[in-house]
């Protein structure tokens, strides 16, 4: 009977001690847990995969999220950046979000350091202006969306730096939306809805997304029609990106997403395990009582 | 570890409000009461910049006077503090009233009738994809349900109790699921506020 | 007089605003963005009676020394305090005053809303039991959608994330669809009542 | 400059005109897509009546099939020159007529609502009508409001508060109204009994009401004397400022009772569940439909979405109020007939739902 009882009343200090722990746990013991990889996840990575860097095309991320939903959206940023430069692709990025430009910066900085670092030739290393840029922020997201299928620089004249937009290399080659192979939206805001009414409906831009949990199964119907070619919803989307990128070789070990995902799976089970328990002791005790 | 003082500072509150998870204990009071004092200084801040400086202010110094009228009616909330006239604290509350009133039938209308019917009605569109058009008529059918349950003049005898009934069911697994769905978001705010922890303050990951 | 007055001007403003969704003309737009800047205002008026309310409340506590008024000079300190850095010594990206905000409300806030992933767990574990056919269908369609969402959901069983959406997709958009549209009619009535003088309660009961 | 490649060929349905329903300087253009998919779109030009040349005034992608035109004058005529570009050349180019934009009184795309808006007040008003007459109106159980007693007894029982939060919403929310409705009974109730209340607010507008409501509530039933100006609070804007001072509240004046009542957004969890570690009953309503789930597992009783905004009838019984309910009741019951009706058309090739849609 007391065995019965105590488990339908665990004490709450045991259950978040327990929780906090499990939190902790997975960023200094590294496990793997298989994941499986859901469909809109793998269509973004088998579009980016097919790219070819000869067709100078290059691929647009509009990075637009906040500090506070970094876990979720930050390593999407880094998993995608890491793959287009790692197939040489060149990436192009801005942000229509005021509070991005410095996670926007951090992230291209992280992956270029790394890259370089594990560079063996002038031809492998990665320089800005060449491979990537960054064009900063932009208010006035809808005039830009449209303005910028005519011509980029219309819209950023100076990118973050304040070089000329058009004096930049890589930028020679493009000009509007016809020289971009894709454009993906980093967001935990409503963000893809207008590129999705202007950018792809005016200019037949292709379009894929890395969107918070919350904010994805809104779009679950645009990836059904095709207008969105690709998506990584949430954490588990973004692990799951770096799970492709380790299976393919482009990166030797998953990232921050997979550590957090690891979290989530332990606090989940964690959540599981006690309604199980706290089942099970209700059954019996009231088996007892009739 | 962080060298930044203002980092410290970010990592000492975060400790104290999870300290709050123990029990109530005098750090948490401290950061609770700082909290509520540094968030009015905050919007004290704001309302000037962003409301009484641009919209009340300047239109005032610019010669513009239909802008005495916000300027009275918000003098008149200080009536409150003077008996014989603390009535004329109503005018103020009943311009702010009958506004949101107003503004909110329009667009409660539109939003979450009209749109909320639209997105309801089963069309035979539906039935060309697989399962959908059998989805789309459940959802019609626990649409239909849910609002039966709201039914508060008549009483629920019958096929309305059934109705009812049927509504609760839907309602009850509506709410497991959106629970179940949201744990995953508010874990991923509690990992960011570890990451803080561990990486910025501490320097423990990368 | 004292209850005619308010009441005639929460109609007109009423009625006005109604109309003015109606009416695309320019002077119909001027109109209503006149009315949300006097809006604006009226609440910045509104948070001087706010302040003053906690301003007294905490030197009450500190005056009579109510166990605990140490904390109430905290709050009335870093008030006043953060309110001269604002309004004297600039509000620009690099301010002591942004620096405040983004390291100690930024913070503050996050962990309070960092707290709900503790709090959704022992609330889960309490409130989920079996205890009826509807706690049952609570707790069932919570477990499914957790396991589902998660990577192990496929090895228990490999249509198990489907229908953990299909759980999200179809009774919780019901659901959630019906609720709305029952919060919508009793939102427009009391409106409707607002406007008409019937539901006056916030003019503080009856005189 | 540009170079005119001159063909016969214009663009098909090439319309120019005042774009309907607006607060005028707008002119919407509007065309047919031309078949070739590698041109690079089209390319604006326009000109007054009285200019000799036209000049570039936009641009619109290879899919678009209309402009919209924000930089006219109502009382100008203009005429607009629309071309194709394809490598740095222009075709099929096509003149429209002269047109002018103006401004509208009407909105005819709400129209929809305007109608919704005088059948809905048509209804309120005839049932008031009938029950000022003295016709008897039935409501059914509110479980969440009955318990309004048994809560305020428990705290008098226990000699403790209770603790009343109306929520996240300015004055502007009618489930902020909705909840003074409620708070205003319940501090009846109070004054009664005698019970310390403590009334914590987010919006000072919301503080004020609050204020009078309880304070007029005490006058009501010759409390006046037992009316403390401490009952009442205002704590802060900032929303988890807010649950953060009221989760210091809820734990060090023990409450019997917790009222959770008004909009509710994210921080609705964190006041609950501290309520619930200290063994309060608690009593939650919400119109915020995402936030219900939580405080169904958190709370004794939960208003659902609309039985907040039942409660002020349900509580006074008064029979104008009870009428609203009636009115509420007939709307919902249209909006199933439509939806049924609507489906039913749409199979036997009767597609109404257009009017549904509101611009």
């Amino acid at each position: 009977m007391n065995f019965f009882k105590s488990l339908t009343s665990i004490n709450r200090r045991v259950i978040y001690l327990v929780l906090t722990i499990l939190v902790i746990l997975p960023f200094f013991l590294r496990f793997h847990i298989p994941q499986n990889i859901m469909p809109q996840t793998q269509k973004l990575y088998d579009f980016i995969d097919a790219l070819e860097s000869h067709q100078n095309k290059a691929v647009l991320i509009s990075i637009d999220y906040t500090p506070q939903t970094m876990p979720e959206c930050h390593p999407m940023a880094i998993s995608i950046i890491t793959h287009c430069l790692k197939k040489q692709i060149p990436v192009i990025g801005l942000s229509f979000d005021p509070q991005a430009p410095g996670l926007a910066i951090e992230a291209l900085n992280t992956v270029v350091t790394k890259l370089n670092s594990q560079a063996t030739s002038k031809e492998d290393s990665i320089t800005y202006g060449e491979d990537y840029v960054y064009l900063g922020w932009k208010s006035g997201r809808i005039a830009a969306l449209m303005e910028m299928g005519e011509k980029i620089s219309n819209v950023f004249p100076r990118d973050y730096y304040n070089n000329y937009t058009d004096s930049l290399p890589l930028m020679q080659n493009i000009k509007n939306y016809r020289d971009i192979a894709i454009s993906i939206i980093i967001a935990a805001a409503d963000y893809p809805q207008e590129w999705l009414m202007y950018a792809q409906a005016r200019y037949g831009l292709k379009l894929g997304a890395g969107l918070t949990a919350v904010m994805a199964p809104k779009y679950y119907p645009f990836l059904q029609t095709g207008q969105i070619s690709g998506m990584m919803s949430g954490m588990k989307g973004a692990a799951e990106y770096e799970n492709l990128l380790v299976k393919s070789g482009y990166t030797s070990e998953t990232g921050k997403a997979e550590t957090g995902m690891n979290s989530q799976i332990l606090i989940h089970l964690w959540i599981i395990l006690l309604i199980i328990i706290g089942n099970i002791g209700y059954m019996a005790l009231r088996r007892k009582k009739s | 570890m962080s060298t930044d003082p203002w980092i410290w500072i970010g990592a000492f509150l975060t400790l104290m409000i999870f300290s709050f998870l123990f029990r109530d204990n005098p750090f948490y009071k401290f950061a609770e009461h700082l909290f509520v004092g540094v968030a009015n200084g905050y919007y004290i801040v704001f309302y000037w910049h962003q409301a009484l400086k641009p919209n009340l202010y300047e239109p005032l110094k610019a010669g513009n006077f239909l802008y005495v009228v916000p300027l009275l009616l918000g003098i008149l909330y200080f009536t409150r503090f003077i008996p014989r006239v603390g009535w004329l604290v109503r005018l103020p509350i009943g311009f702010m009233i009958g506004w949101g009133a107003g503004i909110s039938i329009p667009a409660n209308l539109q939003a979450f009738i009209f749109r909320q019917i639209e997105g309801t009605v089963v069309t035979p569109q539906s039935f060309s994809k697989g399962f959908e058009g059998l989805w789309s008529l459940i959802i019609l059918i626990g649409v239909i349900c849910t609002v039966i349950y709201f039914f508060f003049s008549t009483e629920h005898r019958g096929v309305l109790k059934f109705g009812a009934r049927l509504g609760i069911i839907f309602i009850m697994l509506g709410f497991g699921a959106s629970f179940g769905y949201t744990v995953m978001a508010r874990v991923s705010l509690l990992i960011g506020r570890i990451q803080f922890l561990l990486g910025p303050w501490l320097g423990l990951i990368k | 007089m004292k209850t005619i007055l308010p009441l005639a001007i929460c109609l007109i403003m009423g009625i006005m605003m109604v109309f003015q969704f109606f009416i695309p003309h320019p002077v119909s737009q001027q109109f209503n963005s006149i009315i949300n800047q006097w809006v604006v205002v009226l609440s910045a008026f509104a948070l001087v009676l706010g302040i003053g309310n906690l301003t007294s409340h905490h030197i009450m506590i500190i005056k009579r020394k109510r166990p605990g008024w140490q904390y109430s000079i905290v709050t009335i300190l870093s008030m006043f305090l953060m309110a001269i850095v604002g309004l004297f010594f600039g509000i620009d990206e690099k301010s002591i005053y942004q620096k405040i905000y983004l390291n100690v409300l930024t913070p503050l806030g996050a962990t309070m809303f960092a707290l709900l992933a503790y709090y959704m767990t022992s609330a889960a574990y309490r409130a989920f039991r079996a205890r009826s056919l509807e706690a049952g269908l609570l707790l069932g369609a919570a477990f499914v959608v957790m396991i589902g969402f998660m990577p192990i959901g496929k090895f228990i069983h490999p249509r198990l994330p489907d229908f953990a959406e299909w759980l999200m997709r179809i009774p919780n958009m019901a659901s959630q669809r019906g609720i709305l549209l029952g919060v919508a009619f009793g939102s427009v009535a009391t409106a409707l009542k607002i406007i008409l003088g019937i539901e006056r309660s916030w003019l503080g009961g009856k005189e | 400059m540009w170079l005119f490649i001159i063909f016969s060929l214009s663009l098909e349905n090439f319309t120019v005109c005042d774009r309907p329903n607006d607060a005028g300087s707008c002119i919407s253009l509007n065309w047919k897509q031309i078949g070739d998919t590698l041109i690079d779109g089209y390319v604006i030009f326009r000109r007054t009546v009285t200019d000799t040349s036209f000049k570039k005034i936009g641009f619109a992608g290879p899919l678009a099939t209309s402009y919209e035109d924000n930089s006219v004058n109502d009382n100008e005529k203009y005429i607009y020159l629309i071309a194709v570009q394809k490598q740095d050349s222009l075709y099929y180019h096509t003149i429209s007529n002269a047109v002018q934009s103006s401004p509208q009184f009407f909105h005819k795309g709400r129209l929809n609502v305007l109608i919704a808006i005088i059948v809905f007040s048509s209804f309120l008003i005839l049932f008031m009508v009938w029950a000022k007459k003295g016709t008897k109106l039935f409501i059914r159980k509110i479980t969440g409001l009955d318990a309004i007693e048994e809560a305020v007894g428990r705290a008098t029982e226990m000699g403790k508060p209770i603790v009343y939060v109306p929520g996240l919403g300015d004055i502007d929310f009618p489930s902020t109204i909705a909840s003074m409705n409620i708070l205003g009974e319940l501090a009846k109730k109070a004054a009664i009994y005698e019970n310390p209340l403590i009334v914590v607010n987010c919006y000072p507008v919301v503080y004020t009401v609050a204020r009078e409501v309880v304070k007029q509530a005490f006058i009501s039933q010759g409390k006046i004397d037992k009316f403390n100006d401490d009952y009442v609070r205002y704590l802060t804007e900032s929303q988890f400022g807010y649950a953060a001072a009221i989760n210091g509240i809820i734990l060090r004046e023990r409450p019997a009772t917790n009222f959770f009542i008004g909009p509710f957004f994210a921080e609705s969890l964190l006041m609950a569940e501290t309520g619930n570690q200290i063994g309060a009953v608690q009593i939650a309503g919400t119109d915020q439909v995402l936030q219900l789930p939580f405080f169904v597992t958190a709370c004794d009783y939960t208003l659902l979405g609309e039985e907040v905004y039942a409660a002020s009838a349900y509580l006074t019984r008064e029979p104008v109020l009870v009428a609203s309910l009636r009115a509420q009741d007939t709307g919902k019951f249209l909006v199933l007939l439509m939806l049924v009706l609507l489906t039913l058309l749409s199979f036997v090739k009767i597609n109404l739902i257009s009017i549904l849609r509101v611009q």
